[in-house]
């Protein structure tokens, strides 16, 4: 199945989504924000919590007080050398009152090389774990695409541990675990494993571990690697992000706009905090998942194809900027048109092999339709296996099944089994029909591909032309506005000062294939 | 009038599908264990008609049986809200003949609930299924607070506004969160003692009328709600409780 | 959507299924059958049964005796003008043990022109119920295709009549009552409205004109013409066959084969009955339906579809030499393959779409996954969808709704709902697919169809060699073995004698374009 | 051993999913009586997820709710017939060494039914699923009499084959018709006397083991069944019965 796509055109998307990046690229470099510096005290090595619950990353980064001066890294290697102690022990005593963070101009040069072993040190966990996917890859074989992802949402860690499994043992190639609503607005990162939560369980660097232990079991029964899936999006990116890559997640929803459109959480944060973490996630070998898929909530589905068209190219952009190869970036899109409007299913295939063409070398993640099925369950169940044969014709990579219930209830066990099964069974009985059908030159599948390009090429030159934060604060992208200064987290973001200090950005960011030319 | 009972194949016979899963084992002891399960809660003639396994210890089933009970329609209480059939010109004549003010209905997702979408439907120039949201009502002064707003600032910009209405958005229903965050609303207006001067309205999937009449409020609109039908509704109620002007 | 056929092959199928069909033909028209003379006394007006509840037309056939000597028209008209009498009148009479048929030389002459006006008299209320239909069409409108059939089976033609009028107000287009099992193997037509049947209602004459007039009832109100349909297949094609014509039945089953392979009727008898019955359903503008679909339940969906494409070749044949044309051959196929085999949608769509072209004027009919649905009703629903989806790419005809319970019950009046809201949203849904995709030149869809339609025209070979009734003989068809002078209702059979006379034959035969030439 | 409870979201929530139709218009009281309708029959916490209009007066729902009893799975008697785990060859190695001659095995669909897929899988030489028929097991001798076989004939065919085991197919169930006719052969065998000569066995994709038990015989095969499972019950049956060669 091919589209003759105007390559002109898709030359000019592609350089348009680098000049959009840009200025946001440059904001992004010149400034830190308090998740990012709370991310290097977890890559030093720090976690648990005060005796108020609050995470000692928050209590070490509270301490460095407002504008962020210097970032955190130097300080704190200042007060590990100076109490001879590690950055676990120094964040202790700091809770417990016992200590301040120096700023000991004398053990300066110490605390630098200090903080560059530490992040050394962080950086090898890190690729370590990456080794270890791959040798648990070469050991038990990497499934089919498409990819089978479901979610589970129990809000208990131990439940959500019990349906993965149950899941994996159906078919399911990837597992994510649903955050509790609103975690994503908390300016930190909950700690330890949780059994409370609604319509999702907490992402906590323990939960992470509890679903990582339970699927690498299972691998050697079901014969096959299963990967594991949590969200960084929210107003701390970049330590879930660290989290997800200590403890070896192998995707991460990770949309440098989803935080700002859906959650209300300021522009400039959002930009910031997104570069770090992929930055993060692109040396943990985690394929990002972008988030696309939720515009077509707040828009009507079959006129915001070009929406999500637009975006995926911007995020595409900013995740090589940020150091991601195309093999880890999972550009995000939906299987969201009204299924009552004539002429849906026809206008679903064009969007999915468009952005199959568009970027054939990314592992493409497609969602499923959720705004409007309805608690007719037999319905919502059709139109799934619908989705699923699309899925399957136009070479998705990942799938995230629909689920039947989808307008009623975090899903069920059986609920989660029922779609495993139906993916399962369409994406074999209709694998064959990628090779066996192709777009009539000037049918109404091409015409709308073709249409849907044009137009995301003609809204990129707009929003280059505004720049990405008029853009978005004229509520172009979801049809959701947001301003440039509005939004949660804003006070959290600071200008990265002459003598900021960030080891790990030392250490990423010269590898980076110099993000202005794409 | 008498009682009914669902109708299947055929009138009379009772039929109603299920579905369910137990923690045993899709083995050769299952069959007889979900008919036991559906006897036992008081299905009759039960009939298992698929056992899948949903994990090792997990089976789940597709069952017919008859039901033992009927329901006489008659008897029911309770329906969704009854609205004036109006469209957007007769509500807002409506309004300006019977109370000769604007309406101000203020409304948002509130708590941890960041779902818009229904509220936004209701309330936004654009509205719902070709039905024109309040905002766009020149007899309603319409204020959408948006998502994940906490339960004071709501009370706060009803009172600041001098709102008729509050409306209120719940999707999010895991573990009850909706009705606890629906009832946190009525206890903060009863110990403001504020309650009696707001229509109380809330809405969302899986609300209906009469859910949303026990938790204290005075109408709830399940899916598939229209702006017209809730601001008829608002109009004829704040009529009918003879509100000054 | 177009495969590229060879034409040649092509052509040498009609030719081949021509060649089959002659043999058959000599023998239906060199014969004739207790149900051929018993629809002669249907057509002269004749019904009711005697105290028994014999219907008149068997008390009238079985005193003809044995053999059929010359066939019941001549006798029957004879007594009729000895007694001054009806055909009714005189078959009650004859019931009553008042009369025998008359074989009166002296009225001879006499007796042929009164049978001969009562034919002329019959066709014209044939003819008179055809021209009522194309004026409600004309005054209601015509559906688009796929039209939407849908069954009802509840036993009780009032509760069929009820959920007739359910479907058709959902969006039915087509209305089939199902027969009572085993009705098939009755060597009369039941009589009356009947309320107890299993798997089914009776098909009688009262009960067609009872939901006949439900559905007209219905046309205003729902603004399309609605189509009625049951079943000629069995013991009494041709009676079955003319109740349709005078209650105006727009559909009817009748299939060349399915008596033999499926009920184990006898050949012969089957040839003959199949014969008469189509020149009366051709007559009376009724489009017929063949049963191929049925062959996939006994042999293997995905083996056997070249069996299919035989059998609707030389069902074309045999109802073209019938006098039917091509806009009313509703030749039969099937969604049937095993839905877990690999490349299954493949395979279906390839053999739908081979069927389409075959036979560009024919409304053809596809029918649903009945044999590997299981009592998982989320399933069989999903499946069903996907065949909706088939049905209306490849731009069939008439669509059997699939029905989410086909392995557990006859469908409940909600059961069919669901199936026409499937229906319904997947056409509007997928309508533009037809003109958007195309099979890939060599791709492994048409590989399929043309591999299939050389399996049947080599099967073709083989049966016009062995000759149809040692090709049924061998189990060719469905697997099922079906010696010619076994099965059910030979002792029915007899020659047409030298004295044999039916001015019907005499009205239609002559009509007939020539069925040896196609 | 404890109740169980369906599992839904987490374990004991005790969670079925239901839908049926109810012969009232799908309008604004529908939902109340839904519910009404469920709480009557015994369900906990009923919710209305769907309400479509199946015709005028006729409302389809879809509903999920808390089953009010759990089920002890100990205390569940009766299961599927349970069979040595033996193939083809087992089979025919267990009847040559403990018998020493072959098994007579008769079979039909009997009476209206005209559904012989069933049969023929267990009895013709294909099988089912891979597994080979009866017929093609050197130690059976399988007499296949197809569709529609009156019981009459069924009987005469078994006596004068001096059949060990005689097996039925009853797919159609409407309106209880298998039940009526699988009741018929057993009446007449014992009307005959003869009914301890056979072993009686029937299947069809609504039968269970239980059930068939129920209605007299001696074993009863569900949907899915496979040829070689039935053969080696039969053969271990008579084996165990010690039946004279
Ligand atoms: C869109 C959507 C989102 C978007 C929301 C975007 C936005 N700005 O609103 C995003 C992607 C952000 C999102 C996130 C989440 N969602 Co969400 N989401 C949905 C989805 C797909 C559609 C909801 C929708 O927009 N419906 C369309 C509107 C028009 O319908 P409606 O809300 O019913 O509104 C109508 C009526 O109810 C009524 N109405 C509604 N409110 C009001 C108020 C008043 C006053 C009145 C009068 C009437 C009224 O009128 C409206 C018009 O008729 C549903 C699934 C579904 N199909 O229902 C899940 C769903 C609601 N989400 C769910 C969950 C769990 C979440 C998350 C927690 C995790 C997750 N699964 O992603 C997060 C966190 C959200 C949070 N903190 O609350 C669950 C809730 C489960 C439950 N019953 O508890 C659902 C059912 C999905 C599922 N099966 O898991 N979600
Ligand atoms: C194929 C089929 C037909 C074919 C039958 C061809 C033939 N030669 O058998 C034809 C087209 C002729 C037909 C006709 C009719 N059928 Co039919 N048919 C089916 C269908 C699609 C598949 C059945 C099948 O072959 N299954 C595959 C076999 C392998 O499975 P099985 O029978 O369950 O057998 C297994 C086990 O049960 C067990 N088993 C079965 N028998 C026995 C016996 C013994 C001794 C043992 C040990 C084991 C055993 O072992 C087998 C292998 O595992 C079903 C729907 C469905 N999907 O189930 C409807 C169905 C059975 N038919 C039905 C009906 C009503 C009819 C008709 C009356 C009308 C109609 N709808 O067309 C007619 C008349 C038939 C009559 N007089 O009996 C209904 C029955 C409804 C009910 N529960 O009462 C069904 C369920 C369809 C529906 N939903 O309406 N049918
Ligand atoms: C890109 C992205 N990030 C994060 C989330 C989840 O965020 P939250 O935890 O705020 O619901 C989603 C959910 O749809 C998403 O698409
Ligand atoms: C061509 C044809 N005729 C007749 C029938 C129904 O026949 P009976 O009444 O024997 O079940 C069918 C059912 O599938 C059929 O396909």
């Amino acid at each position: 199945m091919s589209l003759d796509l105007d390559r002109g055109l898709t030359e000019e998307a592609f350089a348009l989504a680098d000049s959009i990046a840009a200025p946001i690229m440059e904001f992004a470099v010149a400034h830190t924000t308090v998740t990012i510096e709370r991310t290097v005290a977890r890559l030093f090595g720090v976690d648990g919590v005060d005796e108020l619950g609050v995470p000692l990353p928050n209590v070490l980064v509270d301490a460095l007080g407002p504008g962020l001066p210097g970032g955190l890294a130097l300080p704190l290697a200042e007060a590990c050398i100076t109490r001879n102690a590690s950055p676990q022990q120094v964040a202790e005593a700091l809770a417990a009152g016992d200590a301040t963070l120096g700023s000991d101009p004398d053990v300066a040069p110490e605390a630098r090389e200090l903080a560059a072993r530490l992040a050394r040190e962080a950086d090898r966990r890190i690729v370590a774990q990456r080794g270890r996917r791959d040798e648990l890859i070469a050991e038990h074989g990497d499934p089919e695409t498409p990819w089978l992802y479901v979610i589970v949402a129990t809000g208990n860690i131990h439940e959500d541990a019990r349906q993965a499994q149950a899941a994996a043992r159906a078919g399911a190639d990837v597992v994510a675990v649903i955050r509790s609503t609103a975690q994503s607005l908390l300016d930190y990162v909950p700690y330890g494993e949780t059994t409370e939560g609604f319509g999702g369980t907490f992402a906590t660097q323990a939960n992470f571990r509890r679903v990582r232990a339970a699927l690498d079991d299972l691998m050697p029964e079901v014969g096959r690697y299963l990967r594991l899936t949590n969200y960084a999006s929210g107003l701390c990116m970049p330590e879930i992000a660290a989290c997800g890559a200590l403890e070896r997640l192998d995707l991460m929803l990770n949309d440098s706009m989803y935080g700002i459109l859906f959650r209300d959480i300021n522009p400039e944060r959002t930009f910031c905090d997104q570069y770090v973490s992929r930055m993060i996630n692109g040396r943990a070998g985690i394929i990002i998942n972008t988030g696309e898929d939720n515009y077509l909530t707040t828009s009507a589905g079959h006129e915001s194809g070009h929406t999500v068209v637009a975006s995926t190219l911007i995020n595409r952009a900013l995740a090589l900027a940020a150091g991601i190869p195309e093999p880890q970036i999972g550009l995000g899109h939906a299987f969201e048109i009204d299924p009552d409007r004539p002429g849906q299913i026809m206008e679903e295939w064009a969007l999915a092999l468009l952005i199959r063409e568009l970027f054939p070398r990314c592992p493409i993640k497609y969602m499923p339709p959720t705004k409007h099925v309805t608690g007719d369950i037999f319905r919502t169940h059709a139109i799934g296996s619908m989705f699923n044969l699309v899925g399957v014709a136009t070479g998705q990579h990942i799938q995230l099944l629909s689920i039947l219930t989808e307008a009623v209830h975090t899903p069920f066990l059986a609920d989660r089994l029922l779609a495993i099964q139906d993916a399962r069974r369409v994406f074999e009985a209709a694998r064959p029909l990628r090779d066996s059908l192709a777009p009539v030159p000037g049918g109404p599948l091409e015409l709308r591909a073709q249409g849907v390009l044009a137009d995301a090429v003609e809204l990129l030159h707009r929003v280059d032309d505004a720049g990405m934060f008029d853009a978005i604060a004229e509520g172009w992208f979801a049809d959701t506005p947001r301003p440039r200064d509005g939004g949660r987290g804003r006070e959290g973001v600071a200008e990265r000062g002459p003598g900021y200090v960030n080891p790990f950005l030392e250490l990423w960011e010269p590898q980076l294939a110099g993000w202005a030319s794409g | 009038m008498a009682e009914i009972v669902p109708y299947g194949d055929t009138a009379g016979d009772g039929m109603v599908q299920l579905s369910f899963t137990l923690p045993v084992p899709a083995d050769g002891r299952a069959r007889e264990i979900g008919l036991e399960f559906l006897r036992r809660n008081g299905l009759r003639e039960p009939q298992i008609v698929h056992i899948g396994a949903a994990d090792r210890e997990m089976a789940f089933f597709v069952a017919y049986a008859k039901a033992a009970h009927g329901v006489d329609p008659e008897a029911v209480q309770g329906s969704e809200v009854e609205a004036p059939a109006l469209g957007f010109t007769e509500v807002n004549a409506l309004i300006e003949r019977e109370l000769g003010r604007k309406i101000v209905v203020v409304g948002a997702a509130i708590e941890t609930d960041a779902h818009t979408v229904g509220i936004d439907a209701i309330m936004n120039m654009k509205g719902f299924a070709g039905d024109y949201g309040l905002e766009r009502y020149p007899w309603i002064e319409a204020v959408n607070l948006g998502a994940q707003v906490p339960c004071e600032r709501l009370l706060r910009e009803a009172q600041e506004r001098s709102a008729d209405a509050i409306l209120v958005s719940q999707v999010v229903t895991q573990k009850q969160v909706h009705a606890r965050q629906l009832t946190k609303l009525v206890d903060l207006l009863e110990a403001e003692g504020v309650r009696d001067r707001y229509l109380l309205v809330c809405g969302g999937p899986r609300l209906s009328n009469t859910f949303a009449k026990e938790l204290g409020y005075d109408a709830g609109f399940g899916p598939g709600s229209t702006p017209s039908t809730v601001a008829g509704w608002i109009a004829q109620e704040l009529i009918a409780r003879g509100r000054p002007v």
